[in-house]
């Protein structure tokens, strides 16, 4: 049963070092800076994170990378314009990185909370990235066998939750945040406001209540200083 | 979950009719949980649940969220179970589509589903979909991915085949559904528990353990810690 | 780009004897019946179908059934209490049939769709359907390798489509209509209703009309007799 | 599309401007494409679509019927391109997650795909995505999903490096981004089509096809039937 916080850091309890953590968010759209901040206050250090990006300016993931905790990137898009964070810590040595191709980070995600073991990609085929990994010739079309990512934790963003727990996203603010809900033992959502049970259509929830432990209700936290 | 530590046996009355050991698996499903039904007597545990369970029901065509048998005013073909029976849809209902339906059952989203079989071994192996008569038309649906996907695999059953002979085997000859999926067998005249280390009476209704025993090809233990 | 029929001889013209057809359904709810049967006024034979369900009394499936166009079923449940037509075929050696587990057939769509090879899954070890198939222990677990079922047409009702080709579902009639959308060369959809385009909300199209590649209004039908 | 039969030097004139080749590309998507613009100067491309055109363009982070460049108000943190700018919503617009939008790629779904490149081989393999330099931090995005998803894969770029070396090669020394997936090559000075026969110079811009030929390491056809 989904449980729904005003406190964001009864939000994140529990979160253990070297934890795999899941974050949402293509740039700052869908990244749950609330979630973060709570993280970086709760402690849990030696984390592998999972994220499209590795942070932008000093907020959200970049400010959880300043603080030294993250042992590990897995994304596949880290040098950006405002990456300096990221930038610095790897050029010192501080912070491992893997490179994944987008869609095949999406999609070994998606295979974690899928329960496929496996699966043969197209993507990569010949480049650096598929160097070491098993290769198979498929209908005449080479692929690269890829495994799942799986999530200790996956933090996202949404746009509205019921009490129940299923999530609507807005716009392209969506992203990554339905397919790691998936991934991971411990899915945790902030929403900018809880609704209550049966006012989301039924037809359009994008996350079913099945895959959200966690909500934290940004709403109810303004409403309550 | 029953959390018994003694095998208790209900010696002074007879087996378990159909209604009764229907609340008796429901009695067993954890509040909250998310739980798959299988079509035929599998269904009937919903009319046993308790208001304010909060146990989400799922059904393999497409919905998490539904409701109980649609009658009357309320049937729409486009809102049915997996035995495509009329169902209704309570609030808090989600739809998505098959890949997604199956993604969360493989997944090991789904806490409990609950099965009828033809056999169960003592490894908890499952055979629920075909009897292997050469006539046969095979046809298995959902239940190979239910039996590998949720995390608690609950099946029902009578224990003892109209000729008499067990259900509960040392292995199943019929066609498997699921290899060392079932954890929990529920029958007219016991139920068991399976794990790693064999078959567990639990509890017996209307016979007792031993001459239990007595009629199975299989070993099972019986619960002696004093609660 | 979508094109719009009123006419269902129009939306399935051009459909070649040999095609493997995927249609939508399950049972009744969301199976395309009108399309069937202008496929069956249309003539196209030796056909494979794969479908959930192998028909249901005598209408929609079973009467392509019943009409002698199909070679071969791939399902996952042709056995039912109204399967009268496809026991009859498949008891006199007329019809082959290839039974699959339910979500390995969803699956295997979604691969052929989202451009998977072949995938890992733990469905079905150890059972007949997983006989002579390739097998790998991944993380400790048995799975089989699947590779995806591809369409050369995809048949499927969904409740509503806009002129671009965006469309939506109505609750269980969902079932496998957006997985096969994506998994065939040429996707047509029935619709109760065409909308004007814009009229659907973005965040609840969920086949987008990249997928859709005719759509026969029944309501346009019915207004033009 | 462009159906050249001869290739035509345009000769009275100087090499194409940004503008010019962004216009270029435009014109050779067919009405009623599916497309993604990749980051940088293929984003341009979307200014030069004629009105009506029927192209839908995608967006990697979960979109289909992207508008323009979102200015002031228009401005919304949750819609935003793959290059994380602001965009708009155009009419018949969906979204949806990051795996169905990569499936879409990856699935073969998209017409036209428009990226930059650092080098293209002779056999249409693709460098875009790393310079090889042993300090820069690897960054790959969604370029090898788009090289080896979208039907067609079109390349902007300046047919030279500023060290006057050709990015039209016999072998990619850059790390590959793809093998074999550029159809199309669209620089300042020539237009060039790659299939399975080689390198064909479709059109060129204030130099002949002869003298390209010179400058370039690899064999290049021309197209020399009447129309």
């Amino acid at each position: 049963m989904t449980a729904v916080f005003s406190d964001p850091g009864d939000a994140v309890a529990g979160i253990a070092d070297g934890s795999t953590v899941l974050i949402g968010g293509f740039g700052m759209a869908g990244m749950p800076v609330q979630l973060i901040d709570a993280l970086i206050r709760q402690g849990a250090t030696g984390l592998t994170v999972v994220s499209n990006n590795a942070g932008n300016g000093d907020t959200g993931l970049a400010a959880l990378l300043a603080a030294g905790r993250v042992r590990k990137m897995i994304c596949s898009f880290p040098r950006q314009s405002d990456s300096w964070v990221f930038d610095g810590l790897y050029r010192s040595g501080k912070i491992e990185l893997e490179v994944v191709p987008q869609g095949t980070l999406a999609e070994r995600m998606r295979a974690a909370g899928a329960g496929i073991g496996a699966f043969y990609c197209p993507t990569g085929v010949g480049t650096p990235l598929a160097e070491g990994k098993e290769t198979r010739t498929i209908d005449g079309r080479d692929h690269v066998l890829e495994y799942p990512i799986k999530g200790d934790v996956v933090l996202i963003a949404a746009h509205a939750g019921d009490r129940m727990g299923n999530l609507v996203y807005r716009k392209t603010a969506r992203n990554f945040g339905p397919v790691m809900a998936t991934a991971a033992a411990l899915t945790i959502a902030q929403v900018h406001h809880v609704v209550e049970t049966g006012e989301l259509d039924p037809e359009a929830v994008v996350t079913p209540c099945i895959y959200v432990d966690r909500i934290l209700d940004l709403n109810a936290k303004e409403a309550t200083p | 979950m029953n959390s018994a530590v003694k095998t208790v046996e209900h010696l002074g009355r007879g087996p378990l009719g159909r209604d009764e050991l229907a609340a008796l698996v429901a009695r067993d499903i954890p509040p909250g949980s998310f739980v798959n039904l299988g079509i035929g007597q599998p269904t009937t545990v919903a009319d046993h649940l308790p208001a304010g369970s909060g146990v989400v029901l799922h059904t393999e065509n497409g919905m998490l969220g539904m409701g109980p048998a649609a009658h009357g005013d309320e049937i729409d073909p486009d809102l049915t179970n997996a035995g495509k029976m009329p169902v209704t849809e309570l609030p808090g209902a989600s739809y998505f589509h098959h890949a997604d339906s199956f993604a969360m059952m493989r997944g090991g989203h789904l806490d409990v589903c609950v099965l009828g079989a033809f056999q169960v071994s003592g490894r908890g192996d499952l055979a629920n979909w075909h009897t292997g008569a050469p006539d046969a038309i095979p046809a298995v649906g959902g239940a190979m991915d239910l039996a590998t996907g949720a995390k608690q695999v609950f099946v029902m059953m009578t224990l003892f085949a109209k000729d008499g002979t067990p259900k509960l085997v040392p292995e199943c000859t019929y066609p498997l559904t699921g290899l060392a999926c079932v954890s929990r067998v529920y029958t007219d005249l016991a139920v068991f528990h399976i794990d790693r280390g064999g078959v567990t009476v639990v509890e017996t209704y209307g016979t007792s353990a031993a001459e239990l025993a007595s009629r199975l090809e299989i070993a099972v233990r019986t619960l002696d810690r004093e609660p």
